[in-house]
């Protein structure tokens, strides 16, 4: 293309020595004096002194530099509060091991409060990805290759491009090879020659490309002028018709999205509501505490991951059974304390249960003061699962969306698999013959307490990886829980379900139209409204028993 | 301020008109209460099966069955409680009872008695039959309503009939079992009811009291109709001319006591079932 | 007989406890040797997780200068009470303080709607209230001073930074549904649209409260930034909308290099409650961060950790505020002889006070503050870097000039002007209570 | 007459009477005829303070006759006590006129704001004091009559209804919270100068305002009192006892509960409308479910089914409020959820219970 040879060729160069040197990592280094230079201007220089040591790092070949880089961009690079010694750390949990950046000597381990971190904006950031992914093009991980390939795709100048090209015919990873093919079409759509152009856009059409859609929308703009931007109707034409093909992609993968929302939003309702529809639904407690028994779930989170810091995902997964364990304790506690004298009185259980749940707020705001407190994502639940540039699902809501249905699939199997469940089951529909019969009815109301209680327990580890983890956690879903039990019905567990991922699926359409607030008005009005129609939810309880 | 209120709460208009569009009760031309073909289910359980029933004006009818036979379902049918599937229930010749809701029922004149005794508990037992006396019953009327001389002596005469004279100003919290079928028998009385409906009168009631209450349904009848269902069927001998036997929400057989008891086939439900 | 016995039986029980009370109410004889300062902030309900911190902030600064000798040789005696975030209850607890208690100043408030229920009854009694939160502006009260930030005192800087620093072309103005995003996104769509920025570049939304279903808006903000010209957003959402919030950016990959994202309501201590590693890179714009490195705000941190016994807790901007309020308020109180409202807010005017982050801060005749504004970055540790700062002071505007209704507005408590609601076009002072 | 012999039936509830007739007339009296500095002048602070009480009394009393007579569990009651608040407060915007911080002659200062040109039409009459005051008994008398009218009808009951309550008001939260919605969003509608000319802040007119909260409770007691004891306040209870029994009596329960509905929800409404005058603003918070929770509480507390019980309920939980705020503000909510347990544990008669049983240990 229209870059002189000789330049290319000298980036390319660069680069390969780069590799070069990166394999040629034993190799005894002098380190240049600009190097060093660089590296010291870094460690103390301000922010924009800093930017320049990145972008002289990176003209300068040295086997440490992708090390460094590396480091920088994890904010690994510290220098030592003592003798202003620039190191890489690697956290050993109780602080750091560190070596010589400049020798790649190790030098032992060092506390925490030992070293300061260099810090970095964001533009340092973009710009250490872009020079670490040209030196990764040639990772052995594909994966890697793919982050450097879409690194570099963000600012492909022709340097870039002739990299990738050099790549493309090497690459063997599919998506990798994908990703510098559509790198490279689209930078074909502005070739002086119509076929080439006419070639790529056609190309590029069955791609799902966020990039594409943004090239051709631009195509078929006008300017301000009211001139199109691009002259070439047949281009235009063609880049329309492109558009149209893939906007209605674009239409299935939102609607894809949206339900997938609704879905998620359903699994949070559901599994905040589950608890209750067990408490409420079958003992028919009004438990205003139900909304502090997840409270109390989410702070078991939040304490495991403190006794554990180093284990963030077992950490997550341990604080399921116990915060089962805890709530489960706590709401058996409150049973056999006050509610087993208030069985007949089920209003009377609200007042009771309302100071229960002041009481509960009020001590984890003295115990783990008022503040929220920060409960870490571990790697497996963040990100997402990128199908393509235009659907990717949030792996947190994924697997609370797993997570609810085998909640609720295992709670299913309790409740008609097991003694405890028949026993549940058998003291609901009549405590009096239940008793007669030698259930011991006042066991199996502490323990179905404690299951309702266990599962809000569980139920609020879900909610510690998408909201705070604060006292007011409990407030804030209480209404919502009532509303998805009784819109499904009380007493039937199947209608929470159903209700929860209606209701949510609801919001998630309306949303777009109505906007988020309306949307949730909307949703009210139409349980008010279907209560009406059905007033006993989805699925009532039927036969005589439901008349009384 | 009254005119406002009527459209307001202008719930009986609805409630009358479809009275008087439906003419006055006609018993001219029979029963002055059928149910043809009436089905009724639950869940897939037939309470009733295509049963149908005539009561003659001024009769007193009593119905038996096993239970889950479908008497309590059949009342809950004729009073509005439940609505059939299928059939047709029609009080006298045009007034057709499934267009019609409980409230509106009783206003045209079925009254009904529980199988469990249910009265207020927390109002006295006078207030008791104040409630149940035939008067306007909707809002406004009934928040400005005063007792007239005549009413009152209607009450009492009502509370000497039942025997609960002396209990007049105690809550009915406090009565037993059978003062409390006595108390609501005496609301029945006071709804002036064209047909009574009358769900085991005598459960939980002295043989003295059993006596004084045949002696009372007896003397019921004629002026008003009546459907008695009870399994006392000493009892049931002792009032009943003609018996209707339910069976699986259907009509097994109806005669005179002495029939019925020696109709085989009832000899197979009751002992054989 | 029996009828007047429990009468009189039920009188005394029953009107015992109404007597304490009509007692409780009247004020207590008190003693003069001190001076009294109201802390009124929520300790309880939604707004306890901001609020408690600045009440712990109040007596570790009473307790300060207790130990430096008091002021006017008297002792300073804090009375904290909890007014529960409820908004009706904070204008009966500030009554409760100036009546009651008769103290000398207020400090506390934090929403809007607080600062709004509370000014009629400090204006009637004429009371004194520090205001330490970043706050939407258009209001000067004679009895208030306002020691948070003025919109322009943090929002048109920090767009002033992502439009030059970062080149942002495509707006995105996120906040929760109350005054404050309100009238800033007023603001700054107003100052884009000086900025010539096209109406289709500015995306503008609103959520209720603690909103915590962020997917759709998220998707929606990853669609709008995705044109490929740099967008970014301001974001003005409020408390506990915003662990969701950054939870759900975090997710669904949109990282500060793509689309950055600037908080108004957004410090350190909401940080702490969040995990920050998702959030490297957002920033936030105030006029305090507590990893700026100065030797008076190493020594406040210091006295912090000191006082609350636990060497991790963070400290804020409106920490900051309050600090430089109540010690503006001892200036003040020791120039005028007393602790006398109008004396002292004669003697306030013009009073200076060292930032912590440098420089001196003034107080306006428009009850407003000089301060620095300061733009951040979020850190893994839940710090700020600062990346961008004020090269001077700015003075705080009570009534924005990018608002055409309030533009010829202006506030100036000294003569002759001595009014909170000037119009300089028509000369008139209006909306006063005096 | 009739009616203080109806009343006097029940000695605490003479007491209570008498202690509501004594702050209505005395503290005002006072504050009227004695100088600031003499020792029977009441402070702003006092009178403020308790003149909320009565209208809390007011919203509680209402409370209680839906729940305590006629078993309806309102959970959104104190949407009714916001809608009458609102309308009051719309008034009282509309008297601040020319006043507002921009100085508009028509339009508040937050439609200014928000670059409203014209007055929507739902504000339109408010400046009229009468109109208002309609509105003040309409709009939550029409909002209760459509939602009990669809939902007596459809024979919606128990927790069904409870939590359907609780939905409507939380709907009116959402909404009132929006500004589009022209009520001032989430600062409700506050900075309110005079109430038919005369100053809100003087002292005359909060006296004034206290003595007609106190005297709007006692009369809505004794209204309340009568209707309770004429034959609609029996087929009410009879209702709340055996709801089906008495459809077979011939009465439409529907059209009772809706009555009794409608009529409590406008009781509400008056309660609202003094309270804003009273507090200086009003603002969606009033909505939250919570907040209709805790009217619940207060009427437990007191003894539902009493009328007077609400009374002391809404007066002593308030109380206790104020006092433990500013006593113990680090850990009155442990006090507080401690008192609601017991309170429910050993009072399930709430204080009047309590009352009436060391009466009866008196008599004996």
């Amino acid at each position: 293309m229209n870059i002189p040879p000789l330049t290319r060729f000298h980036h390319v160069l660069a680069v390969l020595m780069l590799v070069f040197s990166l394999a040629a990592h034993s190799d005894p280094i002098t380190a240049s004096q600009p190097w060093l230079d660089a590296l010291n201007s870094l460690k103390q220089g301000s922010m924009p002194e800093r930017e320049q040591a990145i972008m002289q790092l990176a003209e300068i070949k040295d086997a440490h530099n992708l090390a460094i880089l590396q480091a920088l961009l994890d904010g690994r690079l510290f220098t030592t509060k003592t003798d202003t010694k620039l190191v890489i750390g690697i956290d050993n949990h109780q602080g750091f091991d560190i070596s010589d950046a400049v020798s790649g000597a190790a030098l032992g381990a060092v506390d925490h409060d030992a070293l300061s971190k260099i810090n970095l904006t964001n533009k340092m950031r973009g710009t250490l990805r872009k020079i670490i992914g040209e030196l990764e093009l040639s990772a052995d991980d594909p994966a890697v290759r793919l982050a450097a390939v879409k690194a570099m795709a963000k600012e492909a100048d022709d340097r870039v491009l002739d990299l990738l090209r050099g790549r493309a015919d090497k690459e063997a990873d599919p998506a990798v090879k994908e990703a510098i093919k559509v790198t490279l079409l689209l930078q074909d759509m502005d070739s002086p020659d119509k076929a080439t152009r006419i070639m790529a856009i056609e190309a590029l059409k069955a791609k799902n490309s966020q990039e594409v859609v943004n090239r051709l929308n631009a195509m078929v703009e006008k300017d301000e002028s009211g001139e199109f931007v691009e002259p070439d109707e047949d281009i235009r034409n063609l880049a329309k018709a492109a558009l149209i093909n893939i906007n209605n992609r674009l239409q299935l993968y939102s609607s894809v999205e949206t339900v997938f929302f609704g879905l998620s939003l359903g699994a949070v309702l559901v599994l905040s509501a589950i608890g209750l529809a067990i408490t409420f639904g079958v003992m028919g407690v009004i438990n205003m505490a139900h909304g502090e028994l997840m409270m109390l779930g989410a702070y078991t989170t939040y304490v495991m991951q403190q006794l554990m810091p180093n284990h963030l995902g077992i950490s997550v997964l341990l604080a399921i059974p116990a915060a089962f364990v805890i709530s489960a304790l706590v709401g058996i506690a409150i049973e056999r304390g006050i509610i087993r004298f208030l069985y007949g009185r089920p209003l009377e259980t609200l007042l009771a249960t309302f100071g229960v749940s002041l009481i509960l707020q009020q001590s984890v705001r003295s115990i783990f003061s008022p503040l929220n407190r920060s409960v870490a994502t571990p790697e497996w639940m963040s990100g997402s699962w990128q199908i393509n540039d235009f659907l990717s699902l949030t792996w947190n809501r994924f697997y609370i969306l797993v997570f609810c249905l085998l909640v609720f699939v295992l709670l299913l199997q309790i409740l008609k698999r097991t003694r405890l469940g028949l026993e549940v089951r058998a003291v609901a529909q009549n405590r009096k013959m239940a008793k007669a019969m030698g259930i011991p009815t006042a066991r199996v109301d502490a323990m179905t307490f404690g299951l309702g209680s266990g599962i809000a327990g569980v139920a609020g580890v879900a909610l510690s990886q998408i909201t705070n983890v604060g006292p007011n956690l409990g407030q804030a879903y209480i209404v919502d829980s009532f509303m998805v039990v009784v819109f499904g019905g009380v007493g039937n567990l199947l209608g929470t379900l159903v209700a929860g991922f209606s209701l949510g699926i609801a919001n998630k359409f309306l949303e777009p139209f109505a906007g988020a607030v309306l949307a949730k008005i909307l949703v009210l009005v139409f349980i008010i409204l279907f209560i009406q129609k059905r007033p006993r939810g989805l699925f009532p309880q039927k036969g005589r028993a439901a008349d009384s | 301020m009254k005119t406002f209120a009527e459209n307001l709460f202008g719930e009986d208009d609805k409630l009358k008109s479809s009275v008087l569009a439906d003419g006055e009760l006609d018993t001219r031309h029979g029963p002055i209460l059928y149910m043809e073909d009436v089905s009724v289910s639950f869940d897939g359980f037939k309470a009733l099966n295509k049963l149908s029933l005539y009561i003659d004006a001024g009769e007193l009818r009593c119905v038996i069955g096993p239970n889950g036979a479908g008497k309590t379902t059949m009342m809950d049918v004729i009073t509005g409680k439940t609505r059939p599937d299928v059939g047709s229930v029609f009080f006298g010749q045009t007034i057709d009872l499934l267009k019609m809701d409980e409230p509106a029922i009783a206003q045209v004149g079925i009254g009904r008695k529980f199988q469990k005794p249910s009265v207020f508990d927390a109002l006295t037992v006078f207030e008791n039959l104040e409630l149940a006396l035939k008067a306007d019953k909707r809002t406004w009327q009934t928040l400005f309503f005063r007792l007239s001389g005549e009413q009152r002596d209607r009450i009492g005469a009502v509370l000497e009939t039942v025997g609960l004279s002396a209990f007049a100003k105690e809550r009915a919290g406090i009565l037993s079992h059978g003062q409390k079928q006595w108390l609501e028998i005496g609301m029945l009385l006071m709804q002036e009811p064209k047909v009574m409906l009358v769900d085991e009168p005598i459960a939980g009631m002295t043989h003295q009291e059993i006596e004084r209450t045949a002696e009372l349904l007896l003397s019921l009848q004629g002026e008003r109709s009546l459907v008695v269902v009870e399994h006392d069927m000493e009892f049931v001998r002792s009032i009943a001319k003609k018996v209707t036997v339910l069976h699986e929400g259907t009509v097994l057989t109806e005669g005179t006591m002495d029939e019925v008891q020696n109709d085989p086939r009832v000899i197979q439900v009751y002992l054989g079932g | 007989m029996f009828n007047t016995i429990a009468n009189k039986f039920a009188k005394k029980r029953l009107l015992a406890p109404i007597a304490a009370a009509a007692i409780g109410f009247f004020p207590a004889a008190h003693a003069e040797d001190t001076i009294k300062v109201g802390v009124l902030h929520s300790l309880s309900g939604t707004m306890a997780i901001s609020e408690t911190t600045l009440k712990d902030t109040m007596l570790m600064l009473i307790d300060e200068q207790n130990k430096k000798g008091g002021l006017l040789g008297k002792k300073l005696e804090a009375v904290v009470v909890d007014p529960a975030s409820n908004w009706p209850l904070f204008a009966e607890k500030a009554r409760e303080l100036l009546t009651k208690d008769k103290v000398a100043a207020i400090f506390g408030c934090w929403t809007s709607v607080s600062r709004k229920s509370v000014l009629p009854v400090i204006e009637e009694l004429n009371g004194i209230l520090f205001y330490p939160v970043q706050y939407e502006g258009e209001e000067s009260s004679k009895n208030v001073f306002y020691t948070g930030a003025a919109p322009n005192q943090q929002a048109i800087p920090a767009v002033d930074y992502l439009m030059n620093d970062l080149g942002v072309k495509r707006w995105v103005l996120a906040g929760t549904d109350y005054v404050y995003p309100r009238t800033t996104n007023k603001i700054l769509e107003a100052y884009l649209k000086s900025k010539k920025v096209a109406k289709k570049d500015i995306m503008i939304n609103y959520t209720p409260f603690g909103h915590s279903d962020w997917q759709s808006i998220v998707a929606d903000i990853k669609k709008f930034g995705s044109t490929g010209k740099k967008t970014a957003v301001v974001s003005t959402i409020n408390g506990d909308a915003n662990v969701p919030f950054y939870k759900e950016l975090g997710n669904q990959g949109v990282s500060a290099e793509n689309i950055p994202v600037v908080a108004f309501s957004v410090g350190e201590e909401e940080l702490s409650g969040i995990d920050t590693k998702p959030l490297v890179g957002h920033l936030a714009a105030w006029n305090y961060f507590m990893s700026v490195d100065t030797t008076k705000n190493a020594g406040f941190i210091k006295q912090w950790h000191e006082y609350i016994k636990n060497p991790k807790r963070v400290t804020n901007d409106p920490m900051e505020a309050h600090y430089i309020g109540f010690s503006m308020w001892v200036k003040a109180v020791e120039k005028a002889g007393t602790t006398d409202p109008d004396a002292v807010q004669k003697a306030i005017i013009g009073v200076e006070s060292p930032n912590l982050t440098g420089g001196m801060a003034k107080m306006l005749p428009n009850h407003h503050i000089s301060k620095p504004v300061l733009i951040g970055e979020i850190q893994d540790d839940g710090q700020f870097v600062t990346v961008w700062q004020t090269n001077k002071l700015i003075d705080g505007d009570a009534w924005s000039d990018y608002l055409p209704e309030s533009k010829p507005i202006i506030a100036d408590w000294t003569p002759p002007i001595n009014c909170g609601n000037y119009n300089t076009k028509t000369k008139k002072c209006s909306g006063q209570n005096y | 007459m009739k009616l203080l012999t109806l009343a006097s039936q029940d000695k605490t509830c003479t007491t209570v009477l008498m202690a509501l007739a004594a702050v209505t007339f005395i503290i005002p009296l006072c504050n009227l005829l004695t100088p600031a500095d003499s020792p029977l002048h009441f402070s702003a602070y006092t009178v403020s303070l308790i003149g909320k009480y009565l209208t809390f009394a007011l919203l509680g009393m209402s409370l209680d006759l839906v729940w305590g007579y006629c078993g309806i569990l309102a959970l959104g009651h104190g949407a009714f006590f916001a809608l009458g608040g609102y309308a009051m407060g719309m008034y009282l915007m509309r008297q601040i006129g020319t006043r507002g911080v921009y100085g508009d002659p028509l339009l508040p200062d937050f439609m200014v704001f928000l670059n409203w040109k014209e007055l929507p039409w739902y504000w339109l009459g408010f400046d009229h004091f009468g109109f208002a005051l309609l509105m003040v008994l309409l709009a939550p008398g029409i909002l209760a009559f459509v939602f009990g009218w669809l939902a007596f009808r459809s024979r919606v009951t128990g927790v069904y209804l409870s939590i359907i309550t609780q939905a409507l008001t939380y709907a009116l939260l959402l909404a009132f919270f929006r500004n589009e919605m022209g009520f001032g969003g989430n600062n409700g509608l506050t900075d309110f100068k005079d109430i038919l000319g005369f100053n809100i802040q003087s002292e005359a007119v909060r006296s004034v305002l206290l003595f007609l909260s106190g005297f709007s409770l006692i009369g809505a007691f004794l209204l309340c009192r009568w209707i309770v004891n004429t034959k609609l306040g029996r087929v009410v209870t009879a209702i709340r006892d055996q709801e089906s029994r008495v459809r077979f009596l011939g009465y439409r329960v529907e059209m009772f509960k809706l009555w009794i509905f409608v009529f409590a929800a406008m009781l509400a409404g008056v309660a609202g409308a003094l309270y804003v005058p009273q507090v200086g603003i009003i603002n969606p918070s009033e909505f939250t479910p919570l907040n209709s929770l805790e009217i619940v509480v207060w009427v437990a507390m007191g003894g539902r089914g009493t009328l007077y019980g609400a009374i002391i309920g809404a007066v002593v939980v308030n109380y206790g409020k104020t006092v433990l705020t500013g006593l113990m503000p680090e850990i009155w909510l442990f006090t507080l959820g401690a008192v609601f347990i017991v309170i429910t544990l050993l009072l399930p008669d709430g204080i009047v219970g309590l009352l009436r049983r060391k009466l009866q240990e008196q008599h004996a």
